[in-house]
């Protein structure tokens, strides 16, 4: 047969199909079509988790100062997953989200893998990686540089937490340097230290007994939204034996109001003269502890000074704060006011505690008195379902530390942040005036180096701008975080910290009005990165420097001085993971203070501040002071906090920012709370975009209408616009930080902004 | 090449230059869509606009319609083999024709569909026969292949084909036994077109959707059936205009597109009413058994009431009346109008039943859920359209598809 | 939905999540991502690609301020026993491929991702969205696929998950105590991820027909609804709210009628 | 599908369901088998030229 073009065609075509249909009669199309499936069943993109043999490992959450317990499973040694240690005494197994996403923090994008060194221009992103000992070398001989040219006070070191031996490493190594400027960031807590400091004398963590209490008056502490130890509050609220009344008092709808058994809607700023109008009734209607109040308390009535000066009482004072005038100032109605004041004195175990949202912002020092002097007058000081204060504890032994004279020189130099000055005697730290004095010093900038621990101040001081301003013109930035984060980002080294999981560390943590519970969190996994421990980082440093710094640390390393400071404590904590100590005084201890008068002072004598020092000490409302004109910012916009998201100097895990609701962020863009009336009278509408201003910088915002929050109000919640850490979290949302700034308390020196005039317009 | 000996003898065919055109054109808009189906095959589902509210959207859509619109195929084997009436075999050729495309289109957007193709077939293997989604896959497929057994014939009858002898043989023998298979193929397709009705009407957590049953089938299992028998010959017609619209031939004798166009209208008729029944007792009994009342099912600005009154009065009642009236249907206008809204109301349907099941929010605390259509989604719709241009083109031009059309349009 | 033996002694696990307790804190959804290997995107703000097993809803009564309340409404998997036979979920009875499965020992409705081909019926039928697609290729990056637990089997893009009421758990429990040679499960020896992960304790689970179990008290009590109970989904999630407008809110009502007061003929098993 | 696949089982859902596949898919296959067949017969049998009665 001839085979010309057309029957090539024909056969072949019908070889072709003859074949395609052959083929089907063979098993091979079957076992591909099977081994395809197959494939796409076990696709080698999609990890295989490795099995293997399951421990657990407890050990103690340090993510927040919480001090939680933690149980880590572990498969072959690696960590899988972090439940809640159930006879931890802290949270008994309570975990907040932040605690349960704890292994993101292990691994991911944003972890500092190795010392690195800037390359580019600050925040640009650029890095070097460099050995440990080229960055160790490069840090400490900036370090040296500064103490020879006798100018060690000009170093300074910005930390998380003063609490527990690794603060007080630090703490050490800057006064065997010979810097006073060891600062610590603010906290609610400052202003309530300062408060009982002032009121009874005493120098210590307040600790407020929510165990036991079972009336609790909030003004705006979000207990269940992050506030104080957030697993042991969430444990409290979860398990209480007989139940509490939660009185939330703030002007949004948070989950604590939410969960609390009446919300009382305040105008923002005004909790001071409602503490204070509650006293009133309580005292008009003689319902105050008298033994309390006529035994172990000063200056409820008018008292002589030594002068032959007669100053008001607290009682005197309370007059003028009728449920009426309380009520035109709060926007509280006076018989609601009346009816929490009798149920709040009628309570068996009552107790006023303060300190907005999650507690950063420490407030007035009088709203810290005012609350104070609610406890007092229901007697309900240093005693269970009380208010106290602990001590400083002194469980580590540290051996006395000698200092050269340039160290000696250098710490009689005043502290850079005016904290413990005359104006601010009873302040420790002032990290919020840090910017402005730096950005307002002639010449060079009186802070030449400085040390980031635990903190990231350039994402928590309030006026970011200001703030990046003031480290634009400090000479050298040192992180120790293990994370990329906003300060680390501008840093000029990184000698990143192991994550908390690898890192030994004594946590300290006060549980009720005279117990202290001292965790250890100890690794549950070797060091999974170039990273070395702070404290190993900061003796390192010491013996570099040599001389008294280095004679100041005798230790090989961090474990070593904390098996030698724990001394014979330490065999104890490493096997049960915890130890208690109890501070309980005998009963007439617990009400003899430490004040002049040895009673709790309504009248805090000891204040004496440079303004007040002709005024009356007593607690009295004045309007706190808002940035911004009425005319052009109609608003007021407040930051609010939600367990959902951290806002302090830890940042929210991938997990976290997951479970973030579409009406807080949308896409990359924040949503800002606002009552429907309020939007109706600007023209906004739900989801649509819109231009926030206040006088310290302005942020696209969608809105969100919420029945939840006071007319006129307008909120952002914190921790979010991060700039660093990965795409997982960075450019989502704005930082309420970036739009409102400090208020300095001309009293204390902190930060008592509670919000700022804020204007929007839709685009 | 010359293409002569390929076009079927006694009828005339524009030219090749005319035809490649008009076939380029086609194949750029087949192509676009073929593009966003590798694109989809390659990234995953990622690339539509659905989201966990609307698992089912424009596909799952377009899948109901086209198989309710090729549905003149089953019917039109059913009248012609089953009932008898002779005069459709000078339709039924188009009508398999269009049913071939529908079902090839409606496998190859359920292939696109799902997340996993390349394991589809698990939906035989590992069948579930509670699942009225396995009865589709099992009789679509089946019926497909009986479809295909009907094309087969036609094509042989191309008259290069028609010169092969074993080819010829086929051709004839596969016309002999053609009842046999028509049959096969309305049994297959009154499943799976019910069952295409009982996947939305067994959804018992979806209020909207939800139907009493007859023994194990939802009424929607009948409407769906009935509706598919009344409006597939309705497109078959439609399309049938249209070829003669765009060849400028008559191909069809009237009194065929009258009888079909009859029993059509008598169709969509008691479907309506049948629709209407449903409607009622739903409304009035099984939704509010469920908590709902009408309106709630209705009180979004995009699904509204106006839409239930379309698909009822305006797409059911309306075009039934013009066909089973002898002037309505006789009057070209009124025949048009008829068939484009008693397809564009089965379409309607299949729309409500798939997208606005997913719409209707079940909890005071939701919204509606708004769905737009991604890009590639509309490509990979579109496809089947311009692939189903091409099949009908090509058809048209190298097979005998209108027996009448030689006696219609004479050529000396 | 074939029948097993031992279908006597059959379980029923379910859950009671007590709303008055919940402060939507999202432990629950933190703990069930850990637990089951959950993937995370860069924008994880579009609720409706985003996988969560269980997702907490915040609901309000829509008064205006000062009136205004929230509630926190957790929703994982309902499980659903469904109407009639048992294992007629909305979601079981739908699936061509026998890819999602009502267990007759535990009634837990399970999901067989390497069967799943994605074809979406499932998410169709279930009222209440628990059912999530991976439209994704999950990414763990930076080293995070070494916290992935082998319990659980991280999910390919294609396919449909959802809460599995921790079943993996269930199965570790059951191999432990056959080890030991124990018949019966204690309460605390099988926990879901999120009841555990709850730091307020607001999530209760056990076997329903259990009577030493707590939830089979806590069902009964005044307090007790499901959500979209009309449908006759037969849930085994059970909920426990004071607040008349919460229950009112889980379901759907014509203006005269009040929850709980609605005649309910879905046959209980057991 | 198949008896052996590890879902099936002998209850009526699956004897109906898969019985009426299977009878369609026989009828189908059957009819073709004979089409074939018959055609491959014709074609060497001397039965040339078939009418196309069927027009």
């Amino acid at each position: 047969m001839k085979i010309d073009r057309r029957s090539f065609l024909t056969y072949g075509t019908a070889l072709v199909l003859g074949g395609a249909a052959g083929s089907m009669l063979s098993p091979a199309p079957w076992k591909l079509t099977d081994d395809v499936a197959i494939w796409t069943q076990n696709w080698p993109w999609t990890p295989v988790p490795e099995d293997g043999e399951v421990t657990y490992k407890p050990s103690v959450c340090t993510l927040c100062p919480g001090g939680c317990g933690i149980n880590v499973r572990l498969v072959n040694g690696r960590p899988v997953k972090i439940k809640g240690l159930k006879d931890h005494p802290v949270n008994k197994g309570s975990l907040c989200p932040m605690g349960i996403s704890g292994l993101q923090y292990l691994y991911g994008p944003s972890r500092v893998t190795s010392p690195l060194k800037r390359e580019g221009k600050r925040g640009e992103g650029k890095w070097k990686k460099v050995s440990w000992e080229e960055a160790l070398a490069a840090v400490t001989g900036k370090l040296a540089e500064l103490r020879a040219n006798g100018r060690p006070q000009s170093l300074a070191c910005i930390t998380g937490s003063d609490q527990g031996t690794i603060p007080n490493l630090i703490g050490r190594f800057l006064t065997a340097y010979g810097s006073p400027n060891y600062i610590r960031a603010a906290t609610a807590q400052d202003a309530i230290e300062q408060a009982i400091y002032l009121t009874q004398g005493k120098q210590g963590t307040p600790v407020p007994d929510i165990e036991n209490a079972n009336f609790i008056i909030s003004f705006g502490s979000g207990i269940l939204d992050g506030w104080g130890l957030p697993g042991r509050m969430f444990n409290l609220y979860g398990n209480q034996k007989t139940p509490k009344k939660i009185i939330q008092v703030e002007p949004r709808l948070s989950d604590t109001a939410a969960k609390a058994n009446q919300w009382i809607g305040i105008n923002p700023g005004t909790e001071t003269a409602l503490a204070l109008g509650l006293a009133h009734v309580i005292i008009k209607e003689s319902l105050y502890n008298k033994d309390f109040v006529e035994n172990c308390a000063f200056g409820f009535d008018e008292w002589t000074d030594e002068n032959g000066k007669t100053h008001d009482g607290f009682a005197t004072m309370a007059k003028g704060y009728t449920p009426k005038k309380v009520s035109q100032i709060t926007g509280i109605t006076p018989a609601k006011i009346k009816s929490l004041a009798r149920a709040f004195a009628r309570a068996s175990k009552p107790i006023a505690i303060n300190g907005r949202g999650h507690g950063a912002i420490p407030g007035s020092i009088d709203e810290s008195l005012a609350i104070q002097s609610l406890n007092a007058l229901v007697g309900n000081i240093n005693k269970t379902g009380g208010i106290s204060a602990i001590p400083d504890s002194n469980y580590a032994k540290w051996p006395e530390v000698n200092i050269d004279e340039i160290a000696s020189k250098g710490m009689q130099q005043p502290r850079i942040d005016g904290a413990g000055s005359e104006q601010f005697p009873n302040t420790r730290f002032l990290l919020n005036r840090l910017p402005e004095i730096i950005n307002s010093a002639q010449g060079e900038s009186p802070i030449q180096a400085l040390l980031v621990t635990d903190a990231n101040p350039m994402y928590t001081i309030p006026d970011t701008t200001a703030t990046k301003k003031a480290f634009d013109r400090i000479p050298l930035i040192v992180s120790f975080s293990p994370y990329m984060d906003e300060t680390a980002s501008y840093a000029d080294y990184i000698l990143p910290n192991h994550s908390y999981l690898e890192r030994l560390q004594d946590v300290p943590v006060a549980v009720g009005i005279s117990r202290q519970v001292i965790s250890l969190a100890q690794p549950v996994i070797q060091p999974a990165y170039d990273t070395k421990h702070v404290g190993d980082t900061f003796i390192h440093m010491a013996k570099s420097l040599g001389g008294f710094i280095s004679k100041a640390f005798p230790w090989d390393n961090y474990e070593g001085f904390l098996k030698e400071a724990l001394s014979d404590q330490w065999r104890k904590l490493k096997k049960k993971g915890m130890i208690e100590i109890d501070h309980t005084l005998p009963e007439p201890m617990a009400y003899t203070f430490n004040t002049v008068s040895t009673k709790f002072e309504f009248y805090p004598t000891a204040r004496n501040s440079a303004k007040q020092k002709e005024d009356s000490a007593l607690p009295a409302y004045t309007p706190v002071p808002i940035e911004g004109d009425t005319q052009r910012f109609q608003l007021v916009l407040i930051p609010y906090d939600s367990i959902r998201l951290v806002g302090g100097y830890m940042a929210n895990a991938p997990f976290m920012t997951k479970t973030v609701d579409d009406t807080v962020l949308k896409k990359q863009i924040g949503l800002l709370e606002i009552n429907p009336t309020t939007a109706r009278g600007l023209g906004l509408k739900e989801g649509n975009l819109a231009l926030l201003k206040t006088p310290k910088g302005e942020a696209t915002v969608k809105v969100h209408l919420y029945e939840g929050i006071m007319p006129g109000i307008i909120a952002l919640p914190r921790g979010l616009g991060h700039t660093a850490y990965s795409k997982y979290l960075a450019d989502k949302g704005c930082n309420t930080n970036t739009l409102i700034g400090s208020i300095e308390d001309p009293a204390s020196g902190l930060d008592m902004a509670w919000g700022i005039r804020a204007k929007l317009t839709r685009i | 090449m010359n293409e002569t000996p390929l076009i079927p003898a006694g009828v005339k065919r524009c030219s090749k230059w005319q035809f490649s055109l008009w076939m380029a054109a086609a194949t750029a808009v087949l192509l676009w869509g073929v593009y966003a189906m590798f694109l989809i095959w390659y990234k995953g589902l990622n690339q539509t606009n659905m989201n966990d509210a609307y698992g089912f959207a424009l596909w799952i859509w377009a899948d109901l319609a086209i198989i309710a619109i090729g549905g003149g195929a089953f019917f039109s084997g059913f009248l012609t083999y089953i009932i008898g009436k002779k005069e459709l075999k000078n339709i039924i050729n188009f009508a398999v024709i269009i049913g071939f495309i529908c079902y090839s289109c409606a496998l190859l957007i359920l292939a696109i569909d799902i997340g996993q193709p390349l394991r589809g077939w698990f939906i035989f293997w590992h069948a579930n026969v509670h699942s009225m989604l396995t009865e589709v896959a099992f009789c679509l497929s089946c019926y497909f292949a009986v479809l295909t057994v009907e094309f087969i014939p036609l094509i042989l009858e191309n008259p290069k084909l028609d010169k092969k002898p074993f080819l010829h043989h086929l051709s004839h023998n596969m016309h002999g036994i053609m009842a046999i298979f028509a049959a096969t193929g309305v049994f297959l397709s009154f499943f799976h077109q019910g069952s295409l009705g009982g996947v939305a009407g067994v959804l018992y957590g979806r209020p909207f959707a939800f139907r009493e049953h007859i023994f194990i089938w939802p009424f929607t299992f009948f409407l769906f059936t009935w509706s598919a028998a009344a409006c597939g010959p309705c497109f078959t017609i439609l399309v049938t205009k249209i070829t003669e619209m765009i060849t400028r031939k008559k191909l069809v004798k009237d009194n065929v597109i009258q009888l079909f166009a009859k029993i059509s209208g008598w169709m969509i008729i008691t479907y309506i009413i049948a629709k209407t029944i449903d409607t009622i007792y739903w409304a009035f009994v099984t939704a509010p058994g469920m908590g709902f009342t009408l309106m709630d099912f209705y009180n979004d600005s995009t699904y509204n009431i106006g839409l239930l009154f379309a698909e009822i009065v305006i797409c059911g009642f309306i075009p039934g009346l013009i066909l089973i009236t002898k002037r309505g249907r006789e009057n070209s206008f009124l025949l048009m109008t008829a068939v484009i809204l008693a397809v564009i109301g089965v379409c309607l349907n299949r729309w409500v039943m798939v997208l606005q099941v997913m719409a209707v929010p079940l909890f005071s605390f939701n919204d509606w859920y708004t769905y737009m259509p991604s890009w590639q989604e509309v490509a990979t719709t579109i496809l089947p359209v311009a692939y189903g241009i091409i099949v009908i083109s090509l058809a048209y031009r190298y097979l005998p598809v209108f027996p009448q059309e030689k006696e219609l349009n004479p050529i000396d | 939905m074939k029948e097993k033996n031992n279908h006597k002694h059959a379980k029923r696990y379910g859950m009671v999540i007590d709303l008055d307790k919940c402060t939507g804190c999202g432990s629950c959804m933190v703990g069930c991502y850990s637990e089951n290997n959950i993937p995370f995107k860069t924008d994880e703000t579009n609720k409706l690609d985003s996988i969560n097993w269980i997702r907490v809803f915040k609901i309000t009564n829509n008064k205006p301020y000062p009136d205004t309340e929230i509630c926190y409404l957790p929703m994982p998997c309902m499980q659903c026993d469904g109407v009639g036979k048992h294992g007629h979920s909305p979601c079981v009875s739908v699936c061509p491929a026998v890819a999602t499965d009502y267990d007759l020992d535990t009634g837990i409705v399970s999901q067989i991702y390497t069967r799943c081909f994605g074809c979406r019926y499932c998410m169709a039928a279930c009222p209440y969205h628990a059912r999530k697609f991976n439209w994704w290729d999950p990414v763990w990056p930076a080293d995070m696929e070494k916290y992935l637990s082998p319990n659980v089997s991280p999910r390919m893009r294609g396919v449909v998950e959802k809460c599995s009421f921790c079943f993996h758990r269930y199965q570790l429990a059951r191999n432990k105590a056959y080890l030991e040679k124990r018949e019966e499960l204690a309460e605390d020896e099988y926990q879901t991820a999120c009841a555990e992960a709850c730091p307020t304790g607001a999530i209760t689970f056990g076997d329903l027909n259990n009577k030493s179990h707590a939830v089979h008290q806590l069902i009964k009590s005044p307090k007790a609804f499901r959500l979209l109970e009309r449908l006759k989904t037969n849930p085994k999630v059970y909920y426990l709210t004071s607040k008349n407008w919460v229950r009112r809110a889980g379901d759907n009502y014509l203006a005269h009628e009040e929850p709980g007061k609605i005649k309910n003929n879905i046959k209980e098993h057991h | 599908m198949f008896p052996f696949c590890f879902e099936w089982s002998w209850d009526l859902g699956h004897i109906v369901f898969m019985g009426g596949l299977w009878y369609a898919l026989s009828i189908i296959g059957a009819g073709l088998t004979f089409a074939i067949v018959k055609s491959v017969f014709d074609c060497y049998g001397g039965h040339d030229d078939p009418d196309h009665g069927h027009h």
